[in-house]
């Protein structure tokens, strides 16, 4: 099996598993309840893992609020603000063309209570458009928020310079960076957001473990009402493993980043020369040079790119047709099947847009693994040329 | 077998499609689009004097549903009458296939439409009028639900 | 080391944490990915889960849906129903005197909002007063929400009376049922609710897992938004390891629940009777027989109950001072330190309710346990007492 | 020894308070409560002729920093000449704890309060006005700022 769809979510890393066992099994003690060890070692153990995370993307430890997921993250980012002081007479927020549903469909939403939603361009590549974004920021405006890294077409959005338009502008700047932390370095303070999302399943943390940045003096409101975990902004037992499992990842990522996502850079280079030696009908998405380490998304003319997936699925090769998300075959309606925002966005043609793929690789990706995927892809290609009604060659 | 969304008469379908391939000297040929995903489905018949589909083949540009539904309704055509052809529904070629998810529904309506067409261009080219086509359709849909 | 602070978090089944490990190591598929077998797996484990999380209460599985926490279930409960066709003119909430923070302060946040709540008395057993709850709804009532078993008293309130009332008005009907599910009987066809929150750490299952039951034909809107997973009511990638805990955790109570809950009741009925026979200052709180097995509350008179908390900590008997999710002794300022507002419910003295001891038991615990307790019971007891400026013996 | 919420110290004299319990031919008895959390402590000295604290006792009811505050108080008392205890800050019996969680502060703050109300109390069976307490302690008050 070749797992070439870590966008998706990672296999979590074996120390990260280990560390987090002990908290399902012996250390299950609500971190609330100060009075006996049991619970004082759970409270413990999420300083610790606080500690690791911030120090990963350079904040401080009680900048750190966890979450559940990456979409929690985001709603809470975008929702929370919105009523502070500081901003709850302003209704416009600027997001980017090919933000994540969970801060395009909050935006969406927003607009039924009177918010103004602008859309920033991004070019073929799929970067922002700073110009653009510079002068939709106006004196009405709460927040800009621009997804950091795309899981979909691996563009790396220069953080540094849209933060330096914000902290001009004096407006609120919200990042999510579900798909760069653990392999993009991140650095709050360089890049001067207020907020950032964090899901720990992109960095060989489990699913279910996640967090948000909030830069101190940021006013934050919660999602939810209860409690006083995580400094009131977010009620509920804290799910202690996976808050440890997020700690850890952060410690490994801090550490050994730089080693993997060398490494990850060759295999990506290696695929990428590879499939476009093959074919000249191949088009590649996003940036080249900003991009995520192990990421590679294409459209094949006169292929579509469900088929492709299906077919590199039987080989035992899991990548990923548009965003992880964003298929949904499930759906009960034929309607729900849309072109991705992101690939209609960097100006995919609409047919083609469902059809494009991914392979998102991890530390965990060898060479022998990216031989595979180019030995059989002719094959896949050539079959699904040959039953194309537009190819003619 | 990969379990999935799809049965597994869909992937089988899909890994060795029935039919696949142009007929040069084609009695009708019809193409169908699905707008809304991009699909593309040419659909070329054989058909003898007397009305049989002799032979019968298929491109399409598509997902797994829509090239199974393809590949499905070329082994359901053949051997059949002109009369018998337009009987063949969509609901058949799901069935045929042992479903598809609600969402892929459209795939197989793409192949009922694509034989339509096809016999649409070929009333045509033995000088008939293809709107033939549109009332044995009617015709069997009354039939279907009396 | 007796752990006897149940209803802050349970120690997990190790059936339950053997099942999840799978889904942290090889099993890390994104269930929305259909197209290749480690996402179809991971999909898979999730419908099975969700059977299991129904079947234990009765319920058809596309009812349920799956949260990280009580918190949230409750949060999205309450707040999913407002703005529904069915309620949303409807400005007046009806709860008890004795919920949880994560009802009690959604309700109190939204008088900011324009709605009224009225809350419904308990009488000193902790028994909501049917007739003022029958009374208290009116036209313009939305939603009533009411705590199945109180964590605090261990209380457990008679939902089938609720629900018959809820039904008769016509008004919808939510009971938080986290500190019940998995020790007490539940079945949302006979109790007639249209909403129920459940969380996996108060029977067996991690922290980290949770639902909430929506009957079928009740509408809901997501507090998250984002992509479609859990039919579009809660967005973000699934947890599965925690939902197929949840799921295990369910099918266990549903097998083994009668059986490990006659012996928490043999053992409540020990330490109550225990106690009971040892001092004529002893006060015991909740209702006697209408209660959660495994769950004695109580507060001595003439000694504060932080100081007891911790003398049986010293002990290694591990149990939780007014509500484990009440005491915050980690805020930053006195104010914060509030009388359970639970205690002052069922009217126990305003300087007592600091002072309130809950043991609650889960099915691990022994009869060797209660032995222990009761054996170092007199010891601090007297101690206490002879330091108290009230005890004059 | 137990990690939590208390330092080492506040918990060694949770589990061995000094001075616990009364003295009858008290020379002063101050009581003091906190309405907030319903805690109660007691204190009673035992004052030299020439006003020095010779013994010193206390019941307390309340929490384990309120119960480690009284204990440690008892502690700084004993020896100590009037003059000398008013300087007997809450500061000092927190930081004689080795700190205390912000939200208990209030329990030393109790503390220092008993001590006052005890010398009042000492100050009128002597026939003294008790203001003396409140002059003194704005005397010292002013001292510590300067
Ligand atoms: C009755 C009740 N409801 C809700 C909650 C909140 O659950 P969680 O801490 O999982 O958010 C609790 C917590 O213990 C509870 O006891
Ligand atoms: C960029 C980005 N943001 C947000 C999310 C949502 O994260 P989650 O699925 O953990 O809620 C994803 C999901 O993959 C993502 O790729």
């Amino acid at each position: 099996m070749i797992y070439v769809d870590n966008v998706a979510g990672t296999k979590p890393d074996k120390r990260v598993v280990d560390k987090m066992i002990p908290f399902y099994t012996e250390k299950y003690g609500n971190p609330s309840a100060h009075f006996y060890p049991l619970g004082r070692e759970s409270f413990e153990a999420i300083d610790e893992a606080r500690g690791h995370v911030a120090s990963l993307i350079n904040a401080e430890k009680d900048e750190i609020i966890f979450t559940s997921c990456g979409t929690e993250s985001n709603n809470l980012a975008i929702k929370g603000i919105l009523e502070t002081d500081k901003v709850k007479d302003k209704k416009h927020i600027v997001i980017s063309a090919i933000e994540h549903f969970s801060v395009q469909n909050v935006c969406l939403k927003l607009m039924n209570e009177g918010y103004k939603i602008t859309k920033i361009r991004v070019d073929e590549n799929g970067k922002i458009d700073l110009g653009e974004l510079e002068d939709a920021i106006t004196e009405d405006t709460a927040l800009v928020s621009v997804i950091y890294v795309s899981p979909e077409i691996g563009t790396v959005q220069d953080l540094q310079k849209i933060g330096e338009i914000c902290r001009n502008k004096g407006v609120l700047f919200h990042t999510d960076a579900v798909a760069g932390v653990g392999h993009v370095p991140v650095d709050v303070k360089e890049v001067g957001c207020d907020l950032m999302s964090i899901a720990g399943q992109n960095f060989y943390a489990p699913k279910g473990s996640a967090a948000l940045y909030v830069r101190d003096g940021v006013k934050i409101n919660p999602i939810f009402d209860g409690g006083f975990q995580e400094m009131g902004i977010r009620s509920g037992s804290e799910n202690v493993p996976a808050i440890v499992g997020l700690g850890e990842a952060a410690k490994i990522a801090k550490n050994e980043m730089d080693e993997y996502t060398s490494k990850m850079k060759k295999l990506q280079k290696q695929l990428w020369d590879g499939l476009d030696e093959m074919f000249d009908f191949i088009h590649f998405t996003g940036d080249k040079t900003d991009r995520l380490p192990g990421h590679v998304s294409f459209w094949i003319e006169y292929i579509e790119g469900e088929s492709l997936l299906l077919w590199y699925s039987l080989k035992e090769i899991y990548g990923a047709s548009g965003s992880a998300c964003s298929s949904n075959i499930m759906a009960e309606d034929e309607d729900e099947l849309e072109a991705s925002h992101v690939l209609t966005a960097v100006g995919v043609p609409n047919d083609i847009c469902a059809g494009s793929l991914t392979f998102s690789m991890s530390k965990y990706n060898t060479e022998e693994d990216i031989n595979k995927i180019l030995e059989v892809t002719p094959e896949i290609v050539n079959k699904l040329c040959e039953m194309s009604p537009y190819y003619n060659k | 077998m990969a379990k999935g969304p799809y049965s597994e008469k869909v992937m089988e379908h899909f890994m060795n499609p029935r039919n696949m391939g142009e007929i040069e000297d084609a009695s009708g040929v019809g193409e169908v689009g699905n707008p809304a995903c991009g699909d593309v489905m040419k659909l070329y018949l054989k058909i003898s004097d007397d009305g049989i589909v002799e032979d019968v083949k298929f491109k399409t540009f598509g997902c797994g549903a829509a090239i199974a539904s393809s590949s499905m309704a070329t082994e359901l055509l053949k051997g059949k009458s002109v009369e018998e052809i337009l009987e063949l529904t969509n609901n058949a070629i799901v069935e045929a296939l042992d479903g598809l998810p609600p969402a892929k529904i459209h795939c197989s309506v793409m192949a009922e439409e694509a034989i339509e067409s096809a016999l649409r261009d070929y009333y045509e080219r033995i000088g008939k009028d293809p709107k033939i086509v549109d009332e044995l359709k009617e015709k069997i849909k009354n039939k279907q639900t009396n």
